[in-house]
């Protein structure tokens, strides 16, 4: 039998090409066994990967719509939400048991963020932690003592150092001179659940445990804008830093004029590889994002990728699909990924591969950072929630409109297109 | 002119204005075969490296496969475009049709009116038909909305030939299809020439319609892999060898362009009299 | 072509005045214009139709394009239940139950389930009922003759379950049907509603020109699409077009044709290679900023940096392009204009400037406007190159109704195409600019151009 | 072959240009249809050959109608103003064209002689290899003419095909076609609205204004005896002087400027105090005859061979006087010259000949 | 002022079209440069008015060299053959243009009593609100006129002014232009291609081919003596008809064909056998003289009050007549008509006149 399986990628950059690659190396070993096993079976993977998301997702959706689209699709577990309720996309769970090797050592914290509906429509590819990042020169030329610096991370997970202390810390930088003026604070600039991590460090919650039903918070909302808005006014972060370049960005973090920056653990691998950083433990130090009030808690989003097989697919292919699925999840396979693109692993089994084990990165962010991690939640109308998010961060960023109203328009906005379906606080 | 006024101010003032584009284009060329320095204007250093894309693929990704499907739809457009166009183009110029007072406004209007924003619509049309992610699809969406351009340019041509060949042809004794053929499509071959070209050139240029209605790394054309190698998230951008891409990308272009830059005019100035 | 043939035999005798006989319908001109008909009608009627359907529409990437099926998912029932549904009632919908009995081996018989396998499950289970279908397919997966594959071993189980929880059901009464199987105790009423809310596809509604209506972002999209197509237009597509068509009627025909090839450039250059000349140009490390270093001014990213340089950045980039049709035109126009009528006002006495304000400009009435009616539907449509720069940023700041209509619809980060609002934004393009369309055709005295075919036969 | 339209109307947009009119050309005739612009000359040819369609009335070839036939189908021959040749084409092949695109198509060496035939007749055969844009105006026109005769047209029509030519060209084409015209006894329509050549080309003259035929008649004839004062006026270069004035007593005409003039003799008796118009040519006031008239010249011109006089006989009444060129009358001279009353041409209020 | 060109050389492309031409216009004279398409008539005037520039030579207004000077500081009026009018403004801003760009600007009250000055002179002052579209073309010529004179120019150039009228209003414009130019007493140079044009309105005519000044003087005197075969057979309308033959025995002409004639009396003395072109013009054949031919009439031509006749005297050589309207002659009919042999115009074989 000849199958040809289609993988399509989304934010897949060059440090994370695996994730298209552990299929291949699945599908090769599964051609192995077939042949010990005496069946003629011949499988050709063909990977595309695309570096952003927008194009992704269009075109994953797009195509599915047009019953063109790839067996495999590599996505944000958030987009299981709809895609399954508009039929894209075939639950795994009937193609694959979770309750064997490998699937069943993958963490259940992960597995439920491919679940919804009460049923697993994905098998988690990577974890990650998203970290508020420090610069240890620029920390201690203002006067922190080394301990201090290591204490960091305990007093910003207790609660004791917030968002509002940060900002102060990188304005002092600034103000020795130790920072170029506007570069204090080095957030992300694009679009990205990071951003959630503020809504919750002002105590917002995205969807309410109980019900499942998405929560906007209005408090928390004016909370995380009018840090923005105050990050502005302080003049560490410039008001038109949303759209910056991404290059230019890395180039900035990696070179170490960032007071204090937000980003991911896998960014790491990049500056390493691509933009020169050359001591990472001894230039940057690593903690959650802070809690923004008492409200609040420290905390990391994670943002699994999961494997989702497409509803186009014919039921033969399927069944491959989800079997190289399961293979390319196996530890040794996907910690490959995870350690070319600094990703956290997906089981504990995993952290027991001496490869993944060795990278000291890792093990330290699974550590230190794993645990507190939440993710997103998976719910078909979180979209709407997220697109207004980011417009009303967008506009008390830049100054159109004041933390208040943007916080309100938000609520509105999301009130409108969703009525019943969501709980404002 | 006359010589009753100077030249020399408005030389200054054009070469001024015009400032920007020369130099944009100027260093598009240079810095495909220089390296210059960190933070500075000019180019320190000679080098073909930028240009090691055309062998190794790993640089730029596949180009050669790129400007194959780049070249596909370019012909394409001119197939299906150009035909169309001046079959159309006639009827409405010259033949009693019905509605056809209706038929012209709609094209003017059409023309008028960039159809991207309509792109759902399309997609829709598309699922339905299959071609969602071929390359048919594209080059069929995309010459229909070329079309309504092409059957203005044609009829400016059209109505450029003196009736009295056409009255004269039937006098003749012959048919309305063959003086078509015979003695009114000769007459517009600069149309069809700078039509073709301008067909080709659009096809040639065009990134929205591949880039979302054939998103399949098979047909990837050459403005979305250029595209490609200076947006994403992560990726270190290298302006030279995009340039040298870039460069390779249009030099076909700015070659018929050259080439056909007078006819081009007309085709401008033909096709937007109404 | 039968429609002529009465022919009038005695003109004398017919009353006056004469009714002019209608030119017969050429069938020539139809089967010309049928391949072009054709196109036209797929890829531009039928998706302007559409546009104006799914306008009406909440389309979206959670509905699907087109389709929608009939899912009863706990999400729903928790909905539901907000709304009235009572708990007993939802259980029922929830309910699942397995059961071996002979109609369930018969179905799975007839769906090509391994007999070996059906007969092990009959001898082993016959009659059995499980609580969750899980236990059942842990059961059988014990089994000798059970399929290796998962996939082969659920489905077979499907088939002895009982449930309509997260089942997909094509139509609406085969949901209900199905419930009412299942769950004869729910009233009918309360079926009808389940299976009414279950449908995922996509409903009318007028919801999104509310939206637009009344969101505050629309003001200021609106003054933002003002701004970009007055400011290109003015400064650029007419004040340069007209500037640089006017200097190189003045220059020798060598360095105008020169330069007027330099200006088109833009226009001819791929948008994605121009867009990132742009971005060379303006970005860090580009062009302008290390030559404001040089001088010491302000140097940064000046494409993305601020909102002002934003906007006069992309509104020159726009600009560019924009200019080499007003050119062309105006060109055009220029030549038109008598040379001995500049001759006669240079012995007349004029100077340049006077000749350029009393006796050019005057006479460029009709072009700049023709120029500035065109040019504005097509910036108001286009989002291309604003997409591949500024892509409306910082921020929001430089954001046009078109570019965000794309956004809206298509191509956005969170991935929630909402289709039905794109639509409605993009109808909203279409009606300005058929609006416009149906203006300029007015102005430009439509009637002119459309000249009777000359030959009635 | 007779040409016959009968109750011919035409209508653009509804609104008759031409309503109702009747024309004959007889077999071998050639006529002239000669108007100012816009009197419909243009509309009347097109619709004769098949390009509009009649709205009413019939179009009889040789008896038989043609209205409902198409272009293709009437076989005439056309001569358009500005000959309307196929650039693309050879001059051999344009006058090839009608034959190649008969059915059945007569074979090569068959249409090869016509052409020859024809191009030989029209002294154009040196020039068969070239291109329209290679040939000159005269050239041009031979070509349309034989490309218009090539498929021996029952009827041959010319819509002012000499408009374009040189006034040295035009006087050479004039004897030319004529000539062709009769060798090949065609029956033909000459359009134009230039009076001497209308004239000298053809057997006769149809005036025609605002869609009318005013008057068909002999060259001579038409000039000699005109049947209104449009025709009258129309006619004669320099142009006829309409002096405005009321029968006096005594066969005399009087104006209110003054002037006087004997009425031509077949009008003494009129009753005196009517209104009437006298035509007075240019040839006709200072050549002799019974009347005179006395005024100061205003303008001399010189033509060469002749010069023209204007001659103020009372205020505001310029008479106009042909003469051969003579040294002894300059600017400001009186001068009182004869004035050939009996062929004056008098026309009623309606500008109806009387 | 007088106006003079010494030397005047102008060249196109490294061509020249012009070389060497001397002319004088003198004070207060009109002066028309006549001669067929392409001789260079427009370029010597646009030089004059320095649209062009001199590539040798000097030309001189009032003895003052104004070769350098730009247009704007000539002080010329021109009336463009299609008069160049600005369609935008009125009538009245039209005129008034040349004064608004004056330096210093004159006061508008100024300005507007100037312009109704002229507006009167030329008669368009009822005019003045309209804008050109809405000019028939001799009210449009009237205005360019007035344009070109408003800011009394020097000198008055008018390039083909009356080119683009109709026949009749042609008539008009020519002695309204020369009753102006005469009012006024400005120096002008009317370029034309219209013999009668120049010979009509001009108190002298310079003929001109090829860049070269062949003759300049009065009309009647031109007529009558050309200096050159060019000039005899440029002037005359149907024009001369040239003989070319040697000198016989006996003051008579020989053709080989066969016709002789009598030679004009100052050169019956010429020694026999020299090659030699008669000239003959319509008029001096069919009317009276000593010689006399014979021939068959081959082409009759009515135009109305005269009537042209194509007699072939000897094979391959046709005599033309132009007479008044008979009808005693038709198309083939052998007539014998007087030669009025001392009015025949004799060239050597360069075109020389003898
Ligand atoms: N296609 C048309 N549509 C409307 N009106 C027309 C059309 N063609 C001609 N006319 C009108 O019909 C009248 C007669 O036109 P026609 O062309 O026959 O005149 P003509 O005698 O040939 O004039 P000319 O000497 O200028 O060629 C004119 O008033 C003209 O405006
Ligand atoms: N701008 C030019 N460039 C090159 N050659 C020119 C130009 N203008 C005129 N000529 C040539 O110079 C010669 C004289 O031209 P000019 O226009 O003076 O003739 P003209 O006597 O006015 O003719 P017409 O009666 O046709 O107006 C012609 O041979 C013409 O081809
Ligand atoms: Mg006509
Ligand atoms: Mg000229």
């Amino acid at each position: 039998e000849d199958y040809t399986i289609t993988v399509w990628s989304g934010g897949t950059g060059d440090t994370s090409t695996y994730r298209i690659d552990a299929i291949k190396l699945a599908a090769e070993q599964m051609m192995r066994q077939a042949e010990i096993r005496g069946d003629d079976l011949s499988i050709t993977v063909e990977g595309q990967a695309w570096s952003g998301w927008d194009d992704f997702k269009q075109a994953f959706t797009l195509a599915s719509e047009a019953e063109n689209a790839p067996d495999i699709g590599v996505s944000g577990h958030e987009d299981i939400g709809p895609w399954s309720e508009a039929g894209l996309i075939r639950p795994i769970e009937d193609y694959v048991y979770f309750d064997t090797w490998p699937l069943n050592t993958i963490y259940p914290n992960l597995i439920e963020t491919a679940t919804f509906n009460d049923r697993v429509w994905g098998v988690p590819q990577d974890a990650e932690a998203r970290v508020m990042f420090w610069s240890i020169p620029a920390l201690e030329a203002i006067g922190w003592s080394q301990d201090e610096i290591e204490s960091l991370a305990q007093r910003v997970e207790s609660g004791d150092f917030t968002l509002y202390d940060m900002l102060d810390t990188v304005k002092t930088m600034q103000d020795e001179g130790v920072i170029e003026p506007g570069m204090g604070f080095g957030p992300r600039v694009s679009n990205g659940p990071d951003y959630w991590q503020f809504y919750q460090s002002f105590g917002g919650e995205m969807s309410d445990p109980e019900t499942g039903k998405l929560v906007v918070d209005t408090g928390a909302l004016e909370g995380m804008y009018g840090f923005f808005a105050d990050a502005v006014e302080k003049g560490v972060v410039s008001n038109t830093h949303l759209g910056t370049e991404w290059d230019v960005w890395h180039q900035n973090a990696a070179a170490g004029n960032y007071g204090t920056w937000h980003g991911g653990t896998w960014h790491k691998a990049q500056w390493q590889n691509q933009f020169g950083l050359a001591d990472f433990f001894g230039d940057v130090q690593y903690t959650l994002i802070p809690a923004g009030t008492e409200d609040g808690r420290a905390n990391s989003i994670t943002h699994p990728l999961v494997y989702l097989l497409s509803a186009t697919s014919t039921e033969d292919e399927s069944v491959i699909a989800a079997e190289l699925i399961a293979m390319a999840s196996a530890p040794d396979i996907n910690a490959l990924h995870a350690v070319k693109s600094a990703h956290l692993g997906i089981s504990k089994d995993e952290t027991r591969v001496p490869f993944y084990a060795a990278d000291e990165w890792l093990s330290a962010a699974s550590s230190r950072l794993a645990p507190h991690t939440n993710a997103i939640p998976n719910n078909s109308d979180f979209g709407t929630f997220w697109t207004a998010m980011y417009q009303g961060l967008e506009a008390s960023w830049t100054g159109a409109s004041t933390p208040e109203e943007a916080a309100q328009t938000v609520a509105d906005t999301v009130k409108q297109s969703l009525g019943d379906d969501v709980v404002l606080r | 002119m006359t010589r009753n006024f100077a030249l020399f101010p408005l030389m200054v003032v054009i070469t001024l204005i015009s400032l920007p584009l020369m130099v944009m284009y100027g260093f598009l060329i240079l810095d495909t075969v220089t390296d210059a320095p960190p933070g500075a204007l000019w180019p320190d250093e000679f080098t073909l490296r930028h240009w090691r894309f055309l062998w190794d693929m790993s640089a730029a990704g596949n180009v050669w496969k790129a400007t194959l499907n780049t070249a596909v739809l370019a012909l394409s457009m001119v197939a299906v475009v150009v035909p169309v166009s001046s079959l159309a183009g006639y009827a409405i110029a010259r033949l009693n049709l019905p509605y056809r007072r209706f038929f012209l406004g709609g094209i003017l209007v059409m023309h008028a009116f960039p159809a991207v924003t309509l792109l759902i619509g399309v997609f829709f049309v598309l699922k339905f038909a299959g071609l969602y992610n071929t390359m048919i699809g594209v080059i069929l969406v995309k010459g229909a909305l070329m079309l309504p351009f092409g059957i203005w340019i044609m009829k400016g041509f059209y109505d450029a030939v003196p009736w009295e060949i056409e009255m004269a042809g039937v006098q003749d004794g012959a048919s309305r299809l063959t003086v078509f053929r015979r003695l009114i499509l000769p007459q517009v071959k600069p149309g069809l020439v700078a039509l073709s070209v301008f067909a080709f050139l659009d096809g040639w240029g065009e990134y929205l319609l591949p880039r979302v209605l054939a998103p399949g790394s098979d047909m990837t054309v050459m403005s979305v892999l250029l595209n490609g190698l200076i947006a994403g998230d992560d990726i270190g951008y290298d302006f030279n060898l995009f340039k040298a891409v870039g460069v390779f990308y249009t030099l076909p272009v700015i070659a018929l362009f050259a080439i056909f830059q007078n006819r081009l005019m007309t085709i401008f100035g033909g096709g937007t009299k109404g | 072509m039968s429609s002529f043939a009465d022919p009038i035999v005695d003109g004398a005798r017919r009353a006056r005045p004469v009714r002019p006989r209608r030119a017969p319908v050429s069938r020539l001109g139809l089967i010309l214009m049928a391949p072009a008909l054709l196109l036209l009608t797929l890829f531009f009627f039928l998706p302007v139709a559409l546009t104006g359907v799914f306008a009406f529409t909440d389309l979206s990437t959670s509905t699907g394009i087109g389709r929608g099926d009939y899912v009863v998912t706990p999400t729903l029932l928790r909905q539901l239940g907000d709304k009235g549904l009572s708990d007993t009632d939802a259980e029922a919908v929830a309910r699942s139950s397995v059961t071996v009995d002979a109609a369930g081996l018969a179905r799975a018989r007839a769906a090509g389930v391994d007999d070996r396998f059906l007969d092990e499950i009959e001898r082993r289970f016959m009659g059995r009922d499980y609580e969750a279908p899980a236990g059942f397919v842990r059961d059988l997966r014990g089994l000798r003759t059970a399929p290796r594959r998962p996939r082969d071993l659920k489905s077979a189980a499907a088939l002895f379950e009982t449930s309509v929880l997260n089942q997909r059901f094509a139509t609406s009464q085969a949901l209900a049907a199905q419930l009412e199987a299942m769950a004869p105790e729910i009233a009918p009423a309360v079926r009808a509603r389940i299976v009414e809310a279950s449908f995922t596809g996509a409903r009318f509604t007028t919801e999104n020109f509310r939206t637009l209506a009344t969101q505050k972002e629309t003001a200021r999209l609106v003054g933002n699409t003002f701004l970009y197509v007055g400011a290109t237009l003015s400064l650029f597509n007419v004040g340069l077009g007209l500037f640089l068509a006017v200097v190189l009627f003045y220059m020798p025909k060598g360095a105008s044709s020169l330069f007027s090839t330099l200006w088109l450039l833009p226009r001819i250059t791929p948008v994605v290679l121009y867009a990132v000349m742009w971005k060379w140009f303006t970005w860090e490390g580009g062009f302008l900023p290390i030559l404001a270093d040089q001088v010491g001014l302000p140097s940064f990213n000046y494409m993305k940096g601020s909102v002002v340089t934003a906007w006069a950045t992309m509104i020159t980039l726009n600009g560019f392009i924009g200019a080499s049709f007003g050119l062309i035109l105006f060109s055009g126009a220029l030549r038109a204009i008598p040379l001995q009528q500049l001759w006669a006002s240079e012995v007349d006495g004029a100077s340049r400037w006077q000749q350029v304000r009393r006796i050019i400009l005057p006479q460029m009435r009709w072009p700049i406007l023709f120029v500035t009616a065109y040019q504005t539907l097509s910036l108001l449509s286009s989002y291309e190159q604003i997409w591949l720069t500024t892509n409306g940023g910082p921020g929001r700041t430089t954001s046009v109704w078109a570019l965000e209509a794309f956004k809206t619809a298509l191509s956005n980060y969170t991935g929630n195409l909402e289709y039905g609002m794109g639509a409605a934004m993009a109808l909203v393009l279409v009606v300005v600019g058929l609006a416009l369309s149906l203006i300029y055709l007015r102005l430009f005295k439509f009637s002119e151009l459309v000249g009777r075919p000359k030959i009635e036969i | 072959m007779r040409l016959n339209l009968e109750n011919f109307t035409k209508c653009f947009d509804g609104t008759p240009v031409i309503e109702g009119l009747n024309l004959t050309v007889e077999d071998g005739e050639m006529l002239a249809l000669l108007g100012p612009s816009g009197c419909g000359k243009s509309t009347t040819l097109l619709s004769v050959c098949g390009i509009y369609r009649a709205d009413g009335g019939r179009i009889l070839f040789g008896g038989r109608d043609v209205s409902a036939l198409p272009s293709q189908r009437r076989n005439v021959g056309v001569v358009f103003q500005n000959y309307a040749l196929y650039p693309h084409l050879t001059v051999e092949e344009n006058i090839a064209f009608p034959l190649t695109v008969q059915k059945p198509r007569p074979s090569a060496a068959e249409i090869a002689r016509q052409v020859r035939e024809i191009a030989e007749l029209i002294h154009i055969d040196a020039l068969l290899g070239r291109r329209p844009a290679q040939l000159s105006g005269g050239q041009q026109q031979r070509v349309a003419l034989a490309r218009a005769l090539v498929r021996k047209p029952d009827v041959l029509l010319l819509d002012e095909p000499l408009a374009n030519l040189d006034a040295k060209l035009r006087l050479e084409m004039r004897s030319e076609i004529r000539r062709i015209q009769l060798e090949t006894g065609i029956t033909a329509i000459l359009v134009t609205h230039d009076q001497v050549e209308a004239m000298s080309m053809c057997d006769r003259v149809a005036i025609m204004d605002k869609g009318e035929i005013l008057q068909i008649d002999s060259p001579t004839q038409m000039y000699r005896s005109p049947a209104n004062r449009f025709v009258a006026g129309f006619l004669g270069n320099p142009p006829i002087t309409f002096l405005e004035g009321r029968t006096g007593p005594e066969g005399r005409f009087s104006m209110e400027a003054g002037l006087t003039l004997p009425l031509p003799s077949h009008l003494r008796g009129m009753p005196s105090g009517r209104p009437i118009a006298l035509g007075l040519r240019p040839e006709h006031f200072g050549h002799g005859g019974q009347g005179q008239a006395t005024g100061r010249v205003t303008f001399v011109e010189p033509q060469g061979r002749e010069m023209l006089f204007d001659v103020q006989a009372a205020p505001g009444v310029t008479l106009r006087s042909i003469q051969p060129t003579r040294d002894d009358v300059s600017i400001g001279d009186e001068v009182t010259w004869k004035v050939d009353a009996d062929r004056m041409l008098a026309f009623d209020a309606e500008g109806r000949r009387l």
